[in-house]
This record gives structure tokens, C-alpha cells and sequence, in this order.
């Protein structure tokens, strides 16, 4: 007991021991994982903002005149039931001709005394089927309504969109899974780095017939401290930064920056995680 | 207590380490190992702390056997054997309380305990007004007192002292032989490394092993 | 000259002798600056992108059913000597009732025996010109003319990407400073930490009498040779990494990374300079 | 040629250092600087290669003076005086030729020569056969002698060598200190500071400094 106590506090001690290397581990570890924790902020925000572009897929589903009202409605039954729909609105003959009013500026009753303009339905579909092959066979499936004229969709907007929403993510997470990759083997490397500089404690402390365990613990649980205040520093260097944003940059860039706890337990997690990993493998080296 | 069976341990090399070595040291044996420079006094010595382990032959020490002994097994030795290294091997980051404590924690101490002894010890050597330095601020012998120090304090079966008087003035180099010799007559073998034959004078009773090119040349 | 040779071949030896130490530094730079490198790319891309969403913004200007065909042409080659005009089509009342059939699903001679709808302008500005300021101004300066019945164009896709376009170039632009601030950080402070381990001989050499500066010349080739193989590894990586995705995940993820010479040409001064500077400062401490 | 009036180096410390230190020391001196551990012997030589300057009073070496002294002319005043470290101060990361040969370099001199001078001081030395050897795997006797090698080969005005014979055989001991003899002989300063009487005995017309507690006790 008096040893393994003794050995928390050589642990502690390691800290202002190991003067320039032990700050630059935490140096490093602050870096790596204020640039982890915005690069998954960013990439999270972009994949949400391409989603919502994407939320403003239509389709346009145009009625033949001479439906019923009671056709027309089991219609929008039929819709209501569907599994793939999420959404849809009605546009009656007035709505569309105030449709036409915007986009050609001209009241179309102004050209004639008469509205030609057939009704539609506006469909929104659920985000996982806003995807061109669900597109197409649900568009399939309904054209077989009588009631129903002809079925507009911009089918550009969804492949350009879906080719790059791909790109997005695999961008994205690429990036992310890489900077994961870096930041590992980057702290690891500089906690070797800090401990190779005690090289010559590790071996004269061996040669008076200190154990492994006796050794390695202090460089672990330093280890395990520089990671936890690299990445606590980290964590209140993005909360700050959010701050920044959310609270005075608004006007300049209008964008919000959304934060949560768990974000914050991660990063201070994984920075001690690699503290306490880092140095075991480093350790394992000089041993 | 400590056996060479036709000990070899040469780094590679024709001409360094030692070679043929055969010995025997009882456990209330104070030995000189004398030689010239690079005979292989201190390679002999780190043969019985298990740095080296023998190119050809077995060393034996108690119930450590070179040729068997684990990895694990190595620190269980070393903590029986107080080392006083040539060149010191302080830690640089720590003060002279703590190079010499450490020592007594690696053994397993109890702290009050090892608060009192370090200081005894320390005062004993003259270092009561040097606790708190560091190494770097202190004077050669004052080095070497500390590192002796540290093998002191543990009660070990056998110490093993390369050269332990080198930075020493005559009169320390007289105490510290003294204390040797009075740990010696505990029943705790004694092995010192040394060119200074004034030492060897001292202790009268002592066995003096001579080394020349690895080789021992003449054992009494 | 014998000791300038010297202190040269010294300077490659350290590139040995500082063993871990140096390799990660290497190690440093080579990740630093191949992120450094990506992050230029995909920033670049990425504005590039907005500005290409930007290009399809269009002006609509609806013209008099009554207006004259000569009148139609004076206005027309007023919009060609416009400054701010890229580029525009003349949409005939027939080309309106194609896209009338588009949008709405229908012939437009099958509801009427005529043709309602006006002819019009669709409208490119010039990139710089294309934000709301611009467009007001435009728009309101044309509607003077006679000819004109109605300008319309998108103004909450214009306001939305110039909102947006601001927001994605201050982050990038941001996003970018931040990394290479990091870099130097990261560069200058591995190297301080890579002379740190070697202060000892430093401090020796210092003892037997060398100068300042015939300490300093091998640290400082080193560092160069560092900071030059690093940066050397981080364009191999990055043109590597681009081969790959240019090559063979064309199908995944349908983007091609344009490289050019110049790229390079600046990671790997970059690479050299920083360690040249990081040395040149980091010497300083232990000198 | 050396000069102390009044020098006080005592590092914020009571107990530490030198002081009260007056001392005249001519160019072609044979000084032993004599006294038990931590008298201060370490510490003057420092002050003669301005590791250290004085708290108080004033340390001058030939026309460099510690009050005037300018950083840049300090590696002036080094390079003309031969050192030999207590602790050997080697360079970890070169081998022995590399070690001795810095100093020629340090001091701006031809290939060439530099490259025979090396070996042949090394020869002379006996370590010719360690040339390509790394510190670390020198004996304790082998490091000394590659930093008298070091000191020796660059032909300085004075040469202060803080107990450089710790750790060396009677032997060689006794060939350093001739060496340091005939190198006086050819007008150059000799300082060694050191506890073994006999090689003080070795040198009849030597001066003979004792130090205590930071103070001068006897000059001869
Ligand atoms: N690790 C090593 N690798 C190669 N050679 C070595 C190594 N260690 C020692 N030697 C050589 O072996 C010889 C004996 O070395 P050792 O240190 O045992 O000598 P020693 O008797 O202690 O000498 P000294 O009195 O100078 O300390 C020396 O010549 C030395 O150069
Ligand atoms: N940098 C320092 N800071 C504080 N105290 C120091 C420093 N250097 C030396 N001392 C102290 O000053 C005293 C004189 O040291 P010095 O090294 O000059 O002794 P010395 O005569 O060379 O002894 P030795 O024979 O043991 O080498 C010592 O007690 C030492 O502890
Ligand atoms: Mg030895
Ligand atoms: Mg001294």
C-alpha cells in the first residue's frame, strides 16, 4: 500500500519532472484533439446542412381535370397510407394559378377568363427515401392511378445531389476516421518521445532492481494526467470557441455552433485514454 | 555464495570484457578486484548483477542461475545487492533524499521507517546539509557519497562497489572502507573494484582478486 | 572552409544521431503538412463549389406582350453592353410554352388555341456581381424600360448562398490560418523538444569552447533536413492520396483532385523553412 | 596570468562555493589544488573557464577579465584552455576519435592534421585500440583518458584537469601527470585539482593550494 501510494505521488511528480517533454505531450494532445473535436463539429454540421438541402426535394404529382373530388380524396388517402411519405400538400387549381402568378408574373386571369391549371399534390418523402431508385419506383406505383395526369420531379437535383451527399460522407468521414488515425499516432509517439528523454531514470532504476510494474507505474498514470489536461484543455478550448461564435461572431458568419456534454466526456476520455494506452506502449519500449 | 564457472562475456570483441573466469565468493567474503584500466573489473561485476549475462559458462548467485534465470526474476536479485555504480548512475530529476529513498521503496519499506533511515544514513555521510539538492549541484565526492549511500541503506546480501572511492578524500575514502568492512563482518559479502591499494592495505583480512586483459592473474 | 565542411557533414550525422527524436520530427512534419496540404485542397474545392452553385443564379425579365420587336432588340443590346451582364438568352413565347409543358405537365395548345405566355430575358451576371446589393441595383436600373412587364429572380436562393458562401469561406479561410498556425506550433516546438534531448551535448560543447554558431550550424541543417524530408514525405502522401482517389475510387466518390507542380513546390519550402526557423529558434533556449 | 582578488561564487548558498578567494597563479605553474570534498576545487576551476562567474570580487585570466567579460569571448578564453572534467563530460552520441577530434575542429585546425594528431594521441594514450568505440562502452578508466586525450591534444595555454586521475590505474596516473608535467615545462599553466597525494608528491616544484570550506587554508 505505502509503495502503490508512493508510486501516485511519483506519478504526479512525473508531471513537473519530465519539464519541457511533459508540457509538450500536453501541448500535443490539446492540438490533436481540439482539431479532432471541431473536425467532427464541422463535418457533423455539414452532413446535417446537405440533409436539410436535401429536405427540399418535391414531387409534384398533377391531376387530370376531369377527377372527381371523391377520386382526388382516395388519393390522398392512398397517400396518406403510404410508408414512404412523410409529407404532402394539396395545390387546388387557385393555389397553382397563384403558383403561375409567381413564376411568370402574370395573373392568369388577366390572359384568359377561365383557369387551365390542373391541381397537384406537393410529396415529401421520408429523408431515407429521397434517393432516386425509391423515387422511381414509388412514382411507378402511383402513376398507375387513373386520377392522375403526370408526375414531375427534378431528377437532376436528386442525382447531383445524391452523388454529392456521397462525396460529402465519404469525405467527411474519411477525413475524420484519418485525423483519429494522426491524433493516435501522434500522442502515442510523443509520450515515447517524453519517456525517451528519461531513458537513462528508466535504466538506472532497473539496474537498482526496480521492477517493471514499479517503473512503468509513475510514466502511466503521468501519462494518463497529461492526457486528461491536454484534452480538458482541448475541451474548454472548443467550448470556448463555441462560445466565440454563438455569442459574438453571429453577425458575421450566422452560423450556431450546437454543443453537448457527451461531446465534452469523449474528448476527455479518449485524450486519457491515449494518455494511459500511449504510455504503456511507450514505456514497453525503454523497459 | 557467488560462483563463475569459465565465465565469458566479451561484447563481440577480442580484446574486451572478461574471459576464463572462475571464482568463488563465500558469503562473509570481503574481495579486492584490482587490475588496470579495462582489465574487467566493472564487466565482472555487472556479470553478478545479471546486466550481462555470459557470452559461454554460468555465473551463479545463491539460487540465481544465469542460464535460467526469467526476466522477472532479475529485479528479486538486484534488490539483495547493494550496487555502487562508477559512474554514479544518480537521477538527475530527483534530490538526495529521494535517490537514496528510493532504494527503500523499490525493497518495500515502510514510509515512516524510510523517512528516519535516509536521514540517518545521510547525516552518517556527511549529507545531512545536502538532502535537498540535486545532483547536478553537487561536488564529484558528494556524487559518490550519495550513490553509496543508496546501496548502503538496503540491507542487501552482497555489495558490489566499482571503484566507490575515486572521488572520495582520503579520509572519506577510510570511512567508507571502514563501514564496508564493519558490513562485511555482519556476515554480507563485499566486493570492491579499486586501483587506490592504500584501501586494500586497510582491510587486512581481505581476499585480492587481480584481473589483467579479462583474465584473473592471481586470487588469494 | 575545412570547418564549414565539417560542421555540414555534422549536421547530416545529426540527422543519425538524434535517433527517435529526429525520425519524429520528421514524423511531425510529414503529418502536419500532408493535413496542411489536404486541408488546401479541400478548402479550395469547396469554395470552388459554392461558387459554382452560385453560377446557376439567373435573372428573369418578362417583356410586354405589346412590346415591339425592335424595342425587344434595342433592349437586348442594351443587356449586351451591360458591365455586369456574363451572359443572356432570349426566351421566345414558344420556348416559354415548352417550358410551361415542363413545369406543369401540360401542352399548352391544348388548354388554349393561344399562347398567353410573354417572352422574356434569362439573365447571367458576372460572379462578383451575383449578391442581392448588385441584383437590386441591376433590376431596378432595367426596369425603367418600357419593354419590361416584370424582373423576377430568386431572391431567397440568392440571399440563402450568399449567407451561406460567407459562412463556408470564413470557416475554410479560418479552418486553414488555424492549421498552419497549428503546424508552426506543432513544427517548431518537436524540434525544441528534439534539442531538448541533446541538451547535454550542447551544453558540453559550449564548455570546450565552441562558438555559438559552430553549435548551431549542424542543428540547423539538421532541422532544414527535416523539415525538407518531412515535407518531401507529406507531397509524396498527398500526391499518393490523389492518384488514389483520381485512379481508382472514381466510382466511389465521383471527385477529382486537380495537383499542380506549384502545390508542392510550397509544402516543401514550407517544410524546409520551418525547420530551419524552428531550429534557429528552438537552439536559442539551450544555447 | 591568473588572477583572483576577493572572489565570492557561493550559488545563493551558505555552505556552497568559494569565497574570499585571492590568488595569483604565473604562466608556467604546476598548481595542485588540494582539500576534502566539497572544499571548492570544482567551483575555482569554474571560475577560471567561466562556468561561473564571481558573486563578488574579480577573476582574470591573461586580459579577460569576468566584470568585462562579453558572452562571445568566452569560447576565446575556452578554446585556449584545456579541460578535464570531473565527470568526463563526453559526447554520448560520438565515438572516441570523434570526441578528441571536436576540440581540433572547435579550434579551426587542417584536416589533415587533425586526423594524425587524433591517432597519435590516442596511441600515445593507449586507447588506440578503442578509437571507434562509444562512451558507453568504454570502462570507467577509458572515459578518463579520452578526456585527458581531449584536453591535452589542443595545445592550450593553461590546462586545468579537475581530479583526473579518479578513476585510472597507478599506472596511468602517474603517466598523466608526467605528461602534465612536461606540458608545464613547456611554459604552460598545469591546475589539477586532486586528492591523491602521491601524484602531489610526483611533482616537487609544484605549488600546492589547500582548500576548506570554500576557503584557502595554506598556499605554498
Ligand atoms: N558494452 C561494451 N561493449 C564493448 N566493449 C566493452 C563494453 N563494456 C566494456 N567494454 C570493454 O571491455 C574492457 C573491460 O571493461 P571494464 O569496464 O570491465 O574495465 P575495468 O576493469 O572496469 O576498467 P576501469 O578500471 O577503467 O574501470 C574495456 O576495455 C572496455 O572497453
Ligand atoms: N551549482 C551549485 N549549486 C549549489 N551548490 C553547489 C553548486 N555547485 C557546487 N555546490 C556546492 O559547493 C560546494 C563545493 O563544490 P565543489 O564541486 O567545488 O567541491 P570540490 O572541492 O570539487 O569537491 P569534490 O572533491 O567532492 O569534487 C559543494 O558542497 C557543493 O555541494
Ligand atoms: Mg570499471
Ligand atoms: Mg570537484
Amino acid at each position: 500500500m505505502i509503495v502503490v501510494w508512493f508510486l501516485i505521488k511519483e506519478g504526479f511528480k512525473g508531471l513537473v519532472r519530465s519539464k519541457f517533454a511533459g508540457a509538450f505531450t500536453i501541448l500535443i494532445v490539446w492540438i490533436t484533439l481540439t482539431i479532432l473535436g471541431l473536425g467532427y463539429i464541422i463535418g457533423r454540421d455539414t452532413i446535417n446542412a446537405v440533409n436539410s438541402l436535401k429536405a427540399q426535394f418535391d414531387i409534384n404529382i398533377f391531376i387530370r381535370e376531369s377527377a372527381s373530388q371523391e377520386k382526388i380524396q382516395d388519393f390522398a388517402d392512398h397517400l396518406k397510407a403510404l410508408e414512404e411519405v412523410e409529407d404532402f400538400t394539396f395545390i387546388s387549381k387557385d393555389k397553382a394559378a397563384q403558383k403561375f402568378q409567381k413564376e411568370f408574373g402574370k395573373d392568369i386571369y388577366s390572359v384568359l377568363d377561365y383557369n387551365p391549371l390542373p391541381p397537384s399534390f406537393n410529396l415529401q418523402l421520408k429523408p431515407i427515401y429521397r434517393n432516386l431508385a425509391s423515387v422511381e419506383s414509388i412514382t411507378s406505383d402511383l402513376s398507375e392511378f387513373s386520377v392522375i395526369d403526370e408526375i414531375k420531379y427534378k431528377k437532376n437535383f436528386l442525382v447531383m445531389l445524391e452523388k454529392y451527399q456521397r462525396v460529402i460522407l465519404y469525405i467527411i468521414t474519411g477525413a475524420f476516421l484519418l485525423l483519429c488515425f494522426i491524433s493516435i499516432i501522434l500522442i502515442s509517439n510523443t509520450i515515447k518521445m517524453a519517456i525517451f528523454s528519461r531513458r537513462n531514470t528508466i535504466s538506472t532504476l532497473k539496474l537498482i532492481g526496480a521492477t517493471n510494474n514499479f517503473i512503468r507505474a509513475p510514466f502511466i498514470i503521468e501519462g494518463v494526467l497529461q492526457g486528461f489536461l491536454g484534452a480538458s484543455l482541448a475541451s474548454g478550448m472548443i467550448y470556448g470557441l463555441a462560445y466565440l461564435l454563438n455569442n459574438h461572431l453571429q453577425s458575421v458568419v450566422q452560423y450556431t455552433v450546437e454543443l453537448n456534454l457527451p461531446i465534452f466526456a469523449v474528448i476527455v476520455s479518449f485524450g486519457s485514454v491515449m494518455g494511459l494506452l500511449g504510455s504503456i506502449r511507450a514505456i514497453r519500449k525503454f523497459l | 555464495m557467488i560462483n563463475f564457472q569459465n565465465v565469458a562475456c566479451t561484447f563481440g570483441s577480442q580484446d574486451a570484457g572478461v574471459k576464463n573466469i572462475n571464482l568463488n565468493i563465500g558469503e562473509d567474503d570481503f574481495v579486492f578486484l584490482v587490475g588496470p584500466n579495462g582489465a574487467g573489473k566493472s564487466t565482472l561485476l555487472r556479470l553478478i548483477y545479471m546486466d550481462c549475462l555470459p557470452d559461454d559458462g554460468l555465473v551463479q548467485i545463491k539460487n540465481y542461475r544465469s542460464d535460467k534465470i526469467r526476466e522477472k526474476d532479475i529485479p528479486k536479485l538486484r534488490r539483495q545487492i547493494g550496487m555502487i555504480f562508477q559512474d554514479f548512475k544518480l537521477l538527475d530529476d530527483r534530490n538526495v533524499y529521494q535517490n537514496v529513498a528510493i532504494s527503500l521503496y523499490i525493497s518495500h519499506h515502510k514510509t515512516r521507517k524510510i523517512k528516519n533511515e535516509v536521514h540517518e544514513k545521510l547525516n552518517q555521510l556527511n549529507l545531512g546539509h545536502r538532502v535537498h539538492y540535486k545532483p547536478d549541484n553537487l561536488s564529484g565526492g558528494e556524487k559518490q557519497m550519495v550513490a553509496i549511500a543508496r546501496a548502503l541503506i538496503k540491507d542487501p546480501i552482497v555489495i558490489l562497489a566499482d571503484e566507490p572511492t575515486g572521488d572520495l578524500d582520503p579520509r572519506a575514502s577510510i570511512e567508507v572502507i571502514d563501514q564496508l568492512h564493519k558490513i562485511n563482518q555482519e556476515n554480507k559479502a563485499v566486493i570492491v573494484a579499486t586501483h587506490d591499494y592504500n584501501l586494500v592495505k586497510r582491510v587486512p583480512d581481505a581476499r585480492i582478486i587481480s584481473l589483467k586483459d579479462g583474465q584473473i592473474t592471481s586470487m588469494i
